[in-house]
C-alpha cells in the first residue's frame, strides 16, 4: 500500500509547512523579558479613525519613556463579533496578562470572560465604551450626558420649536440608546420640536451623508440636525442638496469643527456644537492601569467619569502646533482628514502626547510620562451601561454644559 | 467535477483499512479534521494551558455555538440551497433568552425549547418559501434573515438582560471535571446525524441535492426533502443561538450578525460542496471548531495583531487546496 | 451544474412553440421596474415630499455605487461564482485611491494604476477557482480577508488623504443641470448591458455559465471568460470604492460592507439564477434600484427601527414572490 | 393476441401545458403477455404518455383503467405500487448514491428501530442484480458508472419491481447489444406483464414487439400487428409522409489514396491500449466496439480532453499537442467534436439555437466586436440548413427543442466550426428516422467535400451503410479492420464479441 506511506508523508509534510508558517509569525513573541509588565490593549475592530487614534495614543505612551522600560504592550484586534473578543480575552487571561485595556465591543456579552480575568488577579479597563461587570473598570464619558446637552443646545438654536433628524449610532447598541433616551427626554419637554426622521448611521461619515440624504428627500424643510459620530456627513449631504445648512450637533470630527468656525457656513445657517465621545479616554485609562500596577495609586475597580468635550462655534480655535496649546482644539484644514476626532488631547491627563501619537502611535520626542491627577471622577449608576441591576440616579438627565434659554 | 471522486469511495480496492483510510481523506470531514489536530498541535506548542482543562473548556464554549450552526447550514446546502437567515434566528433566540430568563433545570428546557421553536417556525417560513414556492433560496432566506434580526431589534433595542444564571453557569460547566457539558451537546448534534443519516428523509436530502430530476423521477418527493432540510436546519440555528446566550448570559439584538459568513466557511472549510449533494454534517461542526482554534492559534502565535486577516485568509486557502489535494492522491492511490 | 430550471422532469415536452420570442428575462425586468415605480409613487403616502423627481435622483445618486458593484457580482454569478471578496475591493479602490492621490502622478495614472491592481486580485480569485479548484466562495472570501487586513496593516487604521478630483465631480457636479451621477449610471449600464448581452465575450459568459463541460467540449477557452469575470468584479467593486470617496470624500476601512448582500440580493432578484448562466443586466440593474427605493421609503416610515427592518424583509420576499417564474410565465403566454 | 387480457387501458387521454397541447386524445390498451411498441418522432408525445402512464404527470381529460379498476396515479411511488413501473430514457439515477441505494429509492431497507441499514439494502440489493444478471458492486456509486452500466440498471430497477406494466423509454438507447434486455423482457411477458416498449430501432421493435402504437404531433395515428405493416407504412404513419429516402450503401471510395489528415500513433492512456489510426480526406471512418471498449476514451483523447500516456498525434503530417477542444479547432484544419451526451455535454437548455450553433467561434461573427440574435442567426442559417434543421428553430431557446433538433443543432455547431475533421460519437442516438436520415446526409455530403470523420455509433446497421473503413475497438485495442465487402453486421457482430481472424494492422 505505497499510497498510504505517500499520503503519510504529504500529511506530514504539510503539517510541518503550516508549523513552518506560523513559527515565522511566533519568532516575535517567544522574546520577551520576564519583569515587564504584560498589558494586552483588545480593540473590537479597527478602520475608522476614533478606533485606530484610541489605539495609537495608548501605544504612544506606552513608548514614552519611562513606561517603555515597564511595558511589554500587545495590540489584539478581534472584529465586530463578541464571541472573538470573549475568544480573545480568554487566550490573554491564559497568557498571564497584567492587566487588559480594552474597547468592549458588547457591554455585557463579554462580562462572563471578564469576571474569569478578575478572579485570575487581571486588571480590565474598558475606555469609552464600557461593560456591567463590577470588577471591571470603566473609563468612559457616556455618563457626562452628552444626548440631553446637544439635545437642549439644539433645542436653544431652534428656539424651542422646528422638525429635526436624529442621527443615530449602530441599533442595538447600550451608548446609541444611552445618547438618544436622554437626547429624547431633552426634546419631549418641547412639543414644538417634532422629530420627523430618526436613522441609524452607524457611527460613520459615508452611512451619516447617505442615510441623510435618504431622510432630506422625505423631510427636505428640515429645521434641525441632531447626531452622533459621523456629523461631517450630514453637513454634505445638506451640501448635496443646495447651500442652506441648519443648525446642528454633533460628535468631534476635525471636519465639523471647522464647518461651524466657517464664516460661510455661518452665513448658510449652521450653528451648533461640537462634544461627545474623546479618543483620549485610552490613553487617560492606560495610565491609571498603569498607576495601579506601579503601586503609585490604590484604586478599587469603580466606573470613572471622563469630563464631556464641549466646543460651541464660537469656541472652536485653531491649532498653530502638533499639540492642544493655549486652549487651542481643532487643526487647520488639510492638516488632518476631515474624519479626525480632534478630542485626542487633554493638557491635563496627556501631555505627554502630540499629533503624530495619535495619527501613528509614536511617542513625542524628549516627553515623559506625567503623574495623573490624584482623584478621579466617580461615573453615576447607569444600569446597562455601567452596572447591571442598579437604580439610576435620580437627576440622571441633569444638564452639565448648557442651560435651558427657551421655555417648553 | 467530484464525480470520479466519489466514484472511487464506492469501487476502492484494498482491505478494509485501506478503503477506511481512504474514504476519510476522499472526504472533506476527514481532511479537515487532520487540519484541525495540526492546528491544536501548534496551539498546545506554543501556549500550554491548551490542554489544560480550563483551556479545552473554553475552546468547547466558543465553539459550541458556531459549530450548531454551521451543522444546520450544512443540511441546507447539501440539499442545494443557501440559508442567511441563521443571523436572524440567532440574534431572535438570544434576545429571548434575555429577556424571559427562566431558573433552574426546567427554565432551561423551556428556553430551549422556545429557541427551538423560534427556529423551526423560521425554518417552516424558509421551506414554505423555497421548497414549496419555489423561490432562490438565497434571495428567500435573506428576506426572513432580515425579518428576523428586525424582530429581534423590537424585542430588544439594546443589549442587556441576563440569561438564567442556573443555565449560563450549569451548560459552561464540564462534568465529572474534564468534559466540558457544551462539547457533550455538540456530540449530541453529531450522533442525531448520524441516526438521521440513516433515514430515508436524509436520503433525500442528498438525491436532492445531486440531481433534483432524477430524484423526483425516483420517487422522492423534492418538496419534502427540502423543506426538512430547511426545518432541521432552523431547529439547529435556534439551538445555536441557545447556546450562544448559555456562553455571554446575555441578549444582544445583533448577537447573530456575525454568524453569516462564518458558518459557510465553516460548512465550506468541512468539504460541503456548496453545489449540493456531498459532504457531512460532521465536517461543518470541525470546520467551525476549527475556525474558532484558528484565532487562537493565531494569538498564541503573535502573529500581529494588523495581519491577522492574512493568515486567516491563507490557512483557509491552505486548507482546501491541502483537502484536495490529499483526496486526489487518495482517489489515485484507490484507481492504480 | 445542468440547467437550473426546478424540476426539468415537469418540463413542457419537446418541441412546444413558446409563445412569441419575449423572452422571461425582459418580463422579470419590465416586472421589477414596474414594482420599483410603483413604490416610489406609493412613498407618497408615507410622506408628501417623496415620489418626487428629487427624490428619483437621489435614489439613483445612491443606486450607483450598488449598480456598479452588482454589475461585477452579477458577472461572477453568471459563470456560475460568487465573489465574496467585493466589500473589501471597495475599500481596496476607496483606500488606494485617497493615499496615493497626489503621490502618484496625476489622476490619469492613479484611477488606471488603482483598478489595475483591483483587476489583478480578481484575477488570482480565478486562479484560485480554476486551477486550484476552490470553491468561490471559499477563494473570495479568504482573499476578501486579506485584502481587507493588508488594508488595515498598509493604512495602520486610519486611511489618509482626500478623494481625487475626478470623482469629487463626478459625485457632486453636474452637467446642464442634470446632476453628473444619473449621465454616468446611464452610460454606465449601457456599455454594461452590451458587454454582457451583445457581445462574444458575453455569449462565453453565459455558456460557461450554463454548462462548464459542455462549454470547455465545444471549443470555449473555459478559464478566460471566468478570469476575466472575476477580475471584472474586482475592477468594479475598487471603481464603486472610488465612486465612495468621492460622495464621501474620504475613505474608512468599513465602507465596502454594506455592500455584499445588497450585491448578491440586485442580482437574484434581479431574475438572475444563482447557479449561473441565467439573468440579464437589466433586471439586476432594477434589482439595485428597487432595494435603494425600499431603502429611502422604509427610512421615510415613522417608526421603530425594529418593525422597519421586519417590514423592509417583508416586502423583499413579496417581490420574490411577485416576480416568480411561473408568475411571469403565465404573464407572458397570456400575452 | 386474441383473447389476452388488458392490462392497461387508456382511453382518449389528453394533456397540454398551457397554450401547447402535447397529448391530444389518445388511446391505447395493453394487453397482458405483449410487448407493444409506442413509435413516433421526437415531440410526438412519447415521453408525455409516459410521464402520464408512470405518475409524473397528471393528464386533463381522459381515463385509465387498470384490471378494472380506474388507474389515477398521483406520484411515481403510487403508480408502482399499482405495478406500473418505468425505465426513464433521461436515466432517472441519483449520481451521488450507490447502486444498491438507488435501486431502494424512496425506501431503503430498514435494520433495527426501522433505521436505514446499509447491509440489508446491500444484501438485498446483490440479490437482484443477480437476478437480473447486472454484473455491478452495490457499493459502487452510480456517478462512477458508464452511461450503459447506468441505461442497465435503471432498467433493473424498474424490473425489480416485478411490474404488471413495464415502461421501457428508449431503453437500448446506450446498448449495444441487445439480448440482456430482450432476455429480461421475455421473461416479465412470460409472467404475464404488459410492455411498452419505446424504440426508434424498427429491427429491434420487430424482434421484440407484437403491436404497435403510432403517435404523431400528440395523437394516436392507429395500433397495428407488425406482421402486417410494412416499414414503409410505418415511417409513413410517423412522419406524414412516404420515407423519401431509404437506406442506401454509401458508393465506397475504392483503394484511391488520398493524404492521411489525422494518424494516431500507439495512443495509450485510461482504458487505452496503444491505439493507432489513420483517417483520410474525404474518408467516413467507423468505429465499432461494445460499450466501454475504450471508444470513448480514443474519442475523447483525439480531441483533448482525456490526457494520454503515450502516444502521438498528426495533423496533416505534422506532429501535434492537444491539450484542449479549444485547441484541437484551431490545430490544422482543425479537429470538431461531437459529444455523447447531448443533454450534459451539449447544449446550453437556455441559450437561442442559434447561440448553441455558433458559439465556438461566436468571436469570428462579431461586427465591432457585438453580436446580436440577428447576426447569430444569419451565421448559423447555412450549417442549419446543412443538417435540414428548419431555420425557425434557430430563435428558440434550444431546451425547448425536441432530441432530434437538438442533435441536428449540435452536428451543425460541429460543422459550423469549419474544422475539417469530425469527431463524431454516436451522432443519432436516440433520434428519430426523419433526423437520422438528415444526419446521414450532412456527414455525407460534409466527407464528399473533402472533410474527414471518425464516426462511432452503437447501431451497427448505421455502420454498414455509412462508413467507407470501420475499426472495431475491443478492450481497448484496434481488434480488427474491416473495409469495403467486409463491412456487413455478420462480420461487425463477431469482430465486435472478440471472434475474428484477421487481427488489426492499422
Amino acid at each position: 500500500m505505497t499510497t498510504f506511506r505517500k499520503l503519510l508523508t504529504t500529511t506530514c509534510v504539510a503539517a510541518g509547512a503550516l508549523a513552518a508558517a506560523f513559527s515565522m509569525a511566533t519568532g516575535s513573541a517567544s522574546a520577551d523579558e520576564p519583569k515587564k509588565f504584560k498589558i494586552f490593549l483588545s480593540l473590537s475592530y479597527s478602520g475608522n479613525a476614533w478606533q485606530s487614534e484610541a489605539a495609537n495614543i495608548v501605544k504612544a505612551l506606552a513608548k514614552t519613556p519611562p513606561y517603555d522600560k515597564l511595558v511589554d504592550l500587545k495590540e489584539v484586534i478581534s472584529g465586530t463579533d463578541p464571541q472573538a473578543q470573549i475568544g480573545a480575552y480568554e487566550s490573554m487571561i491564559d497568557a498571564k496578562a497584567d492587566g487588559i485595556v480594552s474597547f468592549p465591543i458588547s457591554s455585557t456579552a463579554l462580562n462572563r470572560t471578564v469576571k474569569r480575568g478578575c478572579e485570575k488577579g487581571v486588571l480590565f479597563f474598558m475606555y469609552d465604551a464600557t461593560v456591567t461587570e463590577p470588577c471591571a473598570y470603566n473609563v468612559s464619558y457616556i455618563t457626562a450626558g452628552f444626548g440631553e446637552n446637544t439635545a437642549q443646545a439644539l433645542v436653544n438654536a431652534l428656539n424651542g420649536k422646528g422638525k429635526i433628524f436624529l442621527s443615530r449610532g449602530v441599533p442595538g447598541n447600550s451608548v446609541d440608546k444611552r445618547h438618544t433616551d436622554g437626547a429624547k427626554y431633552i426634546f419631549k419637554k418641547y412639543p414644538g420640536i417634532q422629530i420627523v426622521a430618526e436613522y441609524y448611521s452607524y457611527w460613520d461619515d459615508r452611512t451619516t451623508q447617505q442615510e441623510t440624504a435618504k431622510a432630506l428627500a422625505a423631510h427636505p424643510d428640515v429645521d434641525g440636525i441632531w447626531a452622533q459620530a459621523g456629523e461631517y456627513g450630514a453637513i454634505q449631504a445638506l451640501r448635496d442638496k443646495g447651500t442652506r445648512l441648519v443648525p446642528m450637533t454633533g460628535e468631534n470630527s476635525n471636519g465639523f469643527r471647522l464647518a461651524l468656525a466657517n464664516p460661510e457656513f455661518q452665513k448658510d445657517g449652521l450653528k451648533g456644537v461640537s462634544s461627545g465621545s474623546p479618543p483620549a479616554t485610552s490613553g487617560y485609562a492606560f495610565k491609571l492601569m498603569m498607576e495601579i500596577l506601579t503601586k503609585k495609586r490604590e484604586l478599587k475597580p469603580m466606573n470613572i467619569q471622563y469630563p464631556l468635550p464641549w466646543v460651541p462655534a464660537d469656541k472652536v480655535k485653531l491649532c498653530k502646533g502638533d499639540t492642544f496649546e493655549d486652549g487651542c482644539n481643532t487643526f487647520p484644514e488639510g492638516k488632518v482628514p476631515s474624519s479626525f476626532v480632534t478630542e485626542v488631547f487633554n493638557p491635563v491627563f496627556l501631555p505627554e502626547l502630540s499629533l503624530k501619537s495619535a495619527l501613528d502611535g509614536t511617542p513625542t520626542p524628549g516627553k515623559t510620562i506625567q503623574p495623573l491627577p490624584a482623584e478621579v471622577v466617580k461615573a453615576p449608576n447607569e444600569p446597562g451601561i455601567n452596572c447591571q441591576k442598579c437604580e439610576p440616579p435620580a437627576d440622571l438627565y441633569k444638564l452639565t454644559k448648557v442651560q435651558p434659554t427657551v421655555k417648553p | 467535477m467530484s464525480a470520479n471522486l466519489d466514484a472511487m469511495r464506492g469501487s476502492a480496492p484494498g482491505s478494509n483499512v485501506a478503503v477506511a483510510i481512504r474514504r476519510v481523506l476522499t472526504d472533506g470531514a476527514g481532511v479537515v479534521a487532520i487540519l484541525y489536530v495540526i492546528l491544536f498541535a501548534l496551539y498546545a506548542l506554543w501556549d500550554r494551558s491548551a490542554l489544560s482543562v480550563s483551556g479545552v473548556t473554553d475552546l468547547s464554549n466558543n465553539a459550541a455555538p458556531l459549530a450548531i450552526a454551521a451543522a444546520g447550514e450544512s443540511l441546507v446546502v447539501i440539499s442545494k440551497g443557501f440559508d442567511l437567515s441563521v443571523s436572524g434566528v440567532v440574534s431572535l433566540s438570544n434576545v429571548l433568552m434575555a429577556t424571559y430568563p427562566i431558573e433552574g433545570p426546567h427554565g432551561a428546557l423551556i428556553s430551549l425549547l422556545i429557541c427551538l421553536g423560534v427556529g423551526g417556525a423560521i425554518g417552516v417560513l424558509n421551506g414554505l418559501l423555497v421548497a414549496i414556492l419555489r423561490l432562490q433560496s438565497i434571495a428567500a432566506t435573506l428576506g426572513t434573515m432580515i425579518m428576523g434580526q428586525g424582530l429581534a431589534l423590537v424585542i430588544m433595542d439594546a443589549p442587556g438582560g441576563t440569561v438564567a444564571d442556573w443555565v449560563s453557569n450549569t451548560l459552561t460547566d464540564v462534568i465529572f471535571g474534564v468534559i466540558p457539558i457544551s462539547g457533550l451537546i455538540v456530540l449530541a448534534v453529531v450522533a442525531l446525524w448520524f441516526v438521521f443519516r440513516r433515514t430515508d428523509a436524509c436520503i433525500g436530502i442528498f438525491a436532492v441535492g445531486a440531481d433534483e430530476t432524477a430524484a423526483s423521477l425516483s420517487g422522492i418527493s423534492v418538496v419534502r426533502a427540502r423543506f426538512t432540510a430547511f426545518v432541521g436546519a432552523g431547529l439547529l440555528y435556534g439551538l445555536a443561538g441557545f447556546m450562544l446566550s448559555v456562553q455571554t448570559a446575555t441578549g444582544n439584538p445583533t448577537a447573530g450578525t456575525p454568524f453569516l459568513m462564518l458558518t459557510f466557511a465553516a460548512v465550506a472549510l468541512g468539504g460541503v460542496s456548496l453545489t449540493g449533494g456531498r459532504g457531512s454534517l460532521v465536517g461543518a461542526v470541525i470546520g467551525a471548531a476549527t475556525l474558532m482554534l484558528l484565532q487562537k492559534v493565531l494569538f498564541s502565535g503573535g502573529v500581529s495583531s494588523f495581519y491577522t486577516g492574512i493568515f486567516q485568509g491563507f490557512v483557509l486557502v491552505l486548507a482546501i487546496v491541502f483537502g484536495s489535494f490529499i483526496s486526489r492522491l487518495a482517489s489515485t492511490g484507490a484507481r492504480a | 451544474m445542468t440547467s437550473a430550471r426546478p424540476s426539468a422532469a415537469l418540463q413542457p415536452p419537446a418541441d412546444t412553440r413558446r409563445a412569441g420570442r419575449i423572452r422571461p428575462e425582459t418580463v422579470s425586468t419590465a416586472a421589477i421596474f414596474a414594482l420599483t415605480i410603483i413604490l416610489i409613487f406609493a412613498s407618497r403616502f408615507v410622506s408628501p415630499a417623496l415620489g418626487s423627481w428629487d427624490q428619483v435622483d437621489t435614489i439613483i445618486t445612491l443606486a450607483s455605487f450598488l449598480i456598479v458593484v452588482a454589475f461585477g457580482q452579477g458577472l461572477v454569478i453568471l459563470v456560475g461564482g460568487l465573489d465574496l471578496s467585493i466589500a473589501s475591493m471597495i475599500t481596496l479602490g476607496g483606500v488606494l485611491s485617497t493615499t496615493w492621490n497626489g503621490s502618484i502622478g496625476s489622476e490619469w495614472v492613479l484611477i488606471p494604476a488603482v483598478l489595475i491592481i483591483c483587476a489583478c486580485i480578481g484575477a488570482l480569485n480565478g486562479v484560485g477557482v480554476i486551477w486550484l479548484n476552490i470553491p468561490p466562495f471559499i477563494m473570495t472570501m479568504a482573499s476578501g480577508i486579506i485584502v481587507a487586513s493588508a488594508a488595515l496593516g498598509y493604512t495602520s487604521g486610519t486611511p489618509r488623504g482626500a478623494a481625487p478630483d475626478v470623482f469629487l465631480a463626478l459625485m457632486k457636479g453636474s452637467v446642464g443641470g442634470v446632476s453628473a451621477v444619473l449621465i454616468f449610471v446611464l452610460v454606465f449600464v449601457l456599455l454594461a448591458w452590451t458587454l454582457q448581452s451583445a457581445t462574444a465575450f458575453g455569449r462565453r459568459l453565459y455558456a460557461v455559465g450554463a454548462n462548464r463541460e459542455a462549454a470547455w467540449i465545444a471549443g470555449v477557452a473555459t478559464w478566460r471568460p471566468i478570469m476575466a469575470a472575476y477580475a471584472l468584479s474586482a475592477a468594479c467593486a475598487g471603481f464603486a470604492g472610488m465612486m465612495l470617496v468621492g460622495y464621501a470624500n474620504g475613505a474608512t476601512l468599513r465602507m465596502g460592507d454594506s455592500y455584499l448582500l445588497p450585491s448578491v440580493a440586485s442580482v437574484v432578484i434581479g431574475g438572475s439564477s444563482i447557479l449561473g448562466g441565467r439573468g440579464s443586466f437589466a433586471g439586476t440593474v432594477g434589482g439595485a434600484m428597487l432595494l435603494t427605493t425600499l431603502g429611502t421609503v422604509i427610512s421615510a416610515l415613522g417608526m421603530q427601527e425594529g418593525w422597519r427592518t421586519v417590514i423592509e424583509g417583508a416586502i423583499i420576499v413579496g417581490a420574490l414572490l411577485l416576480l416568480r417564474e411561473d408568475l411571469l410565465a403565465r404573464l407572458r403566454s397570456a400575452r | 393476441m386474441p383473447g389476452a387480457a388488458s392490462v392497461l387501458d387508456v382511453d382518449s387521454v389528453s394533456k397540454s401545458y398551457g397554450a401547447t397541447v402535447a397529448l391530444q386524445d389518445m388511446s391505447i390498451e395493453l394487453l397482458a403477455g405483449e410487448v407493444h411498441a409506442l413509435l413516433g418522432e421526437n415531440g410526438a408525445g412519447k415521453s408525455t404518455l409516459v410521464k402520464i402512464l408512470s405518475g409524473v404527470v397528471k393528464p386533463n381529460v381522459g381515463t385509465m383503467r387498470m384490471g378494472g379498476q380506474p388507474y389515477e396515479p398521483h406520484s411515481i411511488v403510487e403508480a408502482r405500487r399499482r405495478g406500473v413501473a418505468t425505465a426513464f430514457q433521461e436515466l432517472s439515477l441519483v449520481p451521488n448514491l450507490t447502486v444498491a441505494q438507488n435501486l431502494f429509492l424512496p425506501r431503503q431497507a430498514k435494520g433495527t428501530l426501522g433505521l436505514v441499514s446499509g447491509a440489508a439494502t446491500q444484501k438485498q440489493a446483490a440479490a437482484i442484480l443477480s437476478r437480473f444478471r447486472l454484473p455491478l458492486s452495490p457499493s459502487a456509486v452510480v456517478a462512477g458508472l458508464t452511461l450503459a452500466e447506468r441505461q442497465r440498471l435503471e432498467i433493473t430497477r424498474a424490473l425489480a419491481c416485478n411490474p404488471r406494466v413495464l415502461i421501457l423509454d428508449e431503453p437500448t438507447a446506450a446498448l449495444a447489444e441487445t439480448e440482456w434486455l430482450f432476455g429480461l423482457v421475455r421473461q416479465a411477458t412470460a409472467a404475464g406483464a404488459a410492455v411498452l416498449y419505446i424504440s426508434h430501432r424498427l429491427a429491434e421493435v420487430r424482434e421484440l414487439c407484437q403491436r404497435a402504437t403510432v403517435l404523431r404531433n400528440g395523437r394516436s395515428i392507429a395500433t397495428v400487428s407488425l406482421h402486417d405493416a410494412t416499414d414503409h407504412n410505418i415511417f409513413e404513419m410517423m412522419v406524414g409522409r412516404s420515407q423519401a429516402e431509404e437506406m442506401q450503401g454509401r458508393a465506397r471510395a475504392g483503394g484511391a489514396i488520398r493524404p492521411a489528415v489525422l494518424e494516431a500513433e500507439g495512443l495509450a492512456g485510461e482504458s487505452l491500449k496503444n491505439v493507432s489510426l489513420k483517417l483520410s480526406e474525404g474518408e467516413i471512418l467507423g468505429v465499432a466496439g461494445l460499450e466501454g471498449q475504450g471508444q470513448r476514451a480514443l474519442f475523447r483523447a483525439l480531441v483533448g480532453l482525456a490526457p494520454l500516456a503515450s502516444g502521438s498525434v498528426k495533423i496533416d503530417g505534422g506532429r501535434v499537442r492537444l491539450s484542449g477542444p479549444d485547441v484541437a479547432l484551431k490545430t490544422g484544419r482543425g479537429i470538431a467534436f461531437l459529444p455523447e451526451e447531448r443533454k450534459t455535454e451539449g447544449i446550453f437548455p437556455a441559450l437561442a439555437t442559434a447561440t448553441n450553433i455558433v458559439l465556438p467561434v461566436v468571436g469570428r461573427i462579431g461586427r465591432a466586436g457585438l453580436v446580436s440574435e440577428r447576426l447569430e442567426r444569419d451565421a448559423a442559417a447555412g450549417s442549419s440548413s446543412d443538417v435540414d434543421l428548419n431555420p425557425r428553430y434557430l430563435d428558440f431557446r434550444i431546451g425547448d427543442l425536441s432530441g432530434g433538433n437538438q442533435q441536428k443543432a449540435l452536428l451543425a455547431r460541429a460543422m459550423h466550426t469549419g474544422a475539417r475533421i469530425l469527431l463524431l460519437y454516436d451522432p443519432t442516438r436516440g433520434v428519430d428516422v426523419g433526423t437520422k436520415q438528415s444526419i446521414y446526409s450532412a456527414i455525407r455530403s460534409f466527407a464528399d467535400s473533402g472533410g474527414a470523420v471518425l464516426l462511432y455509433s452503437s447501431e451497427l446497421p448505421e455502420l454498414v451503410h455509412l462508413v467507407d473503413r470501420c475499426l472495431v475497438v475491443y478492450g481497448g485495442r484496434i481488434f480488427a479492420q474491416l473495409s469495403g465487402g467486409d463491412i456487413n453486421e455478420r462480420t461487425l457482430v463477431a469482430a465486435l464479441t472478440g471472434h475474428s481472424s484477421q487481427e488489426s494492422a492499422a
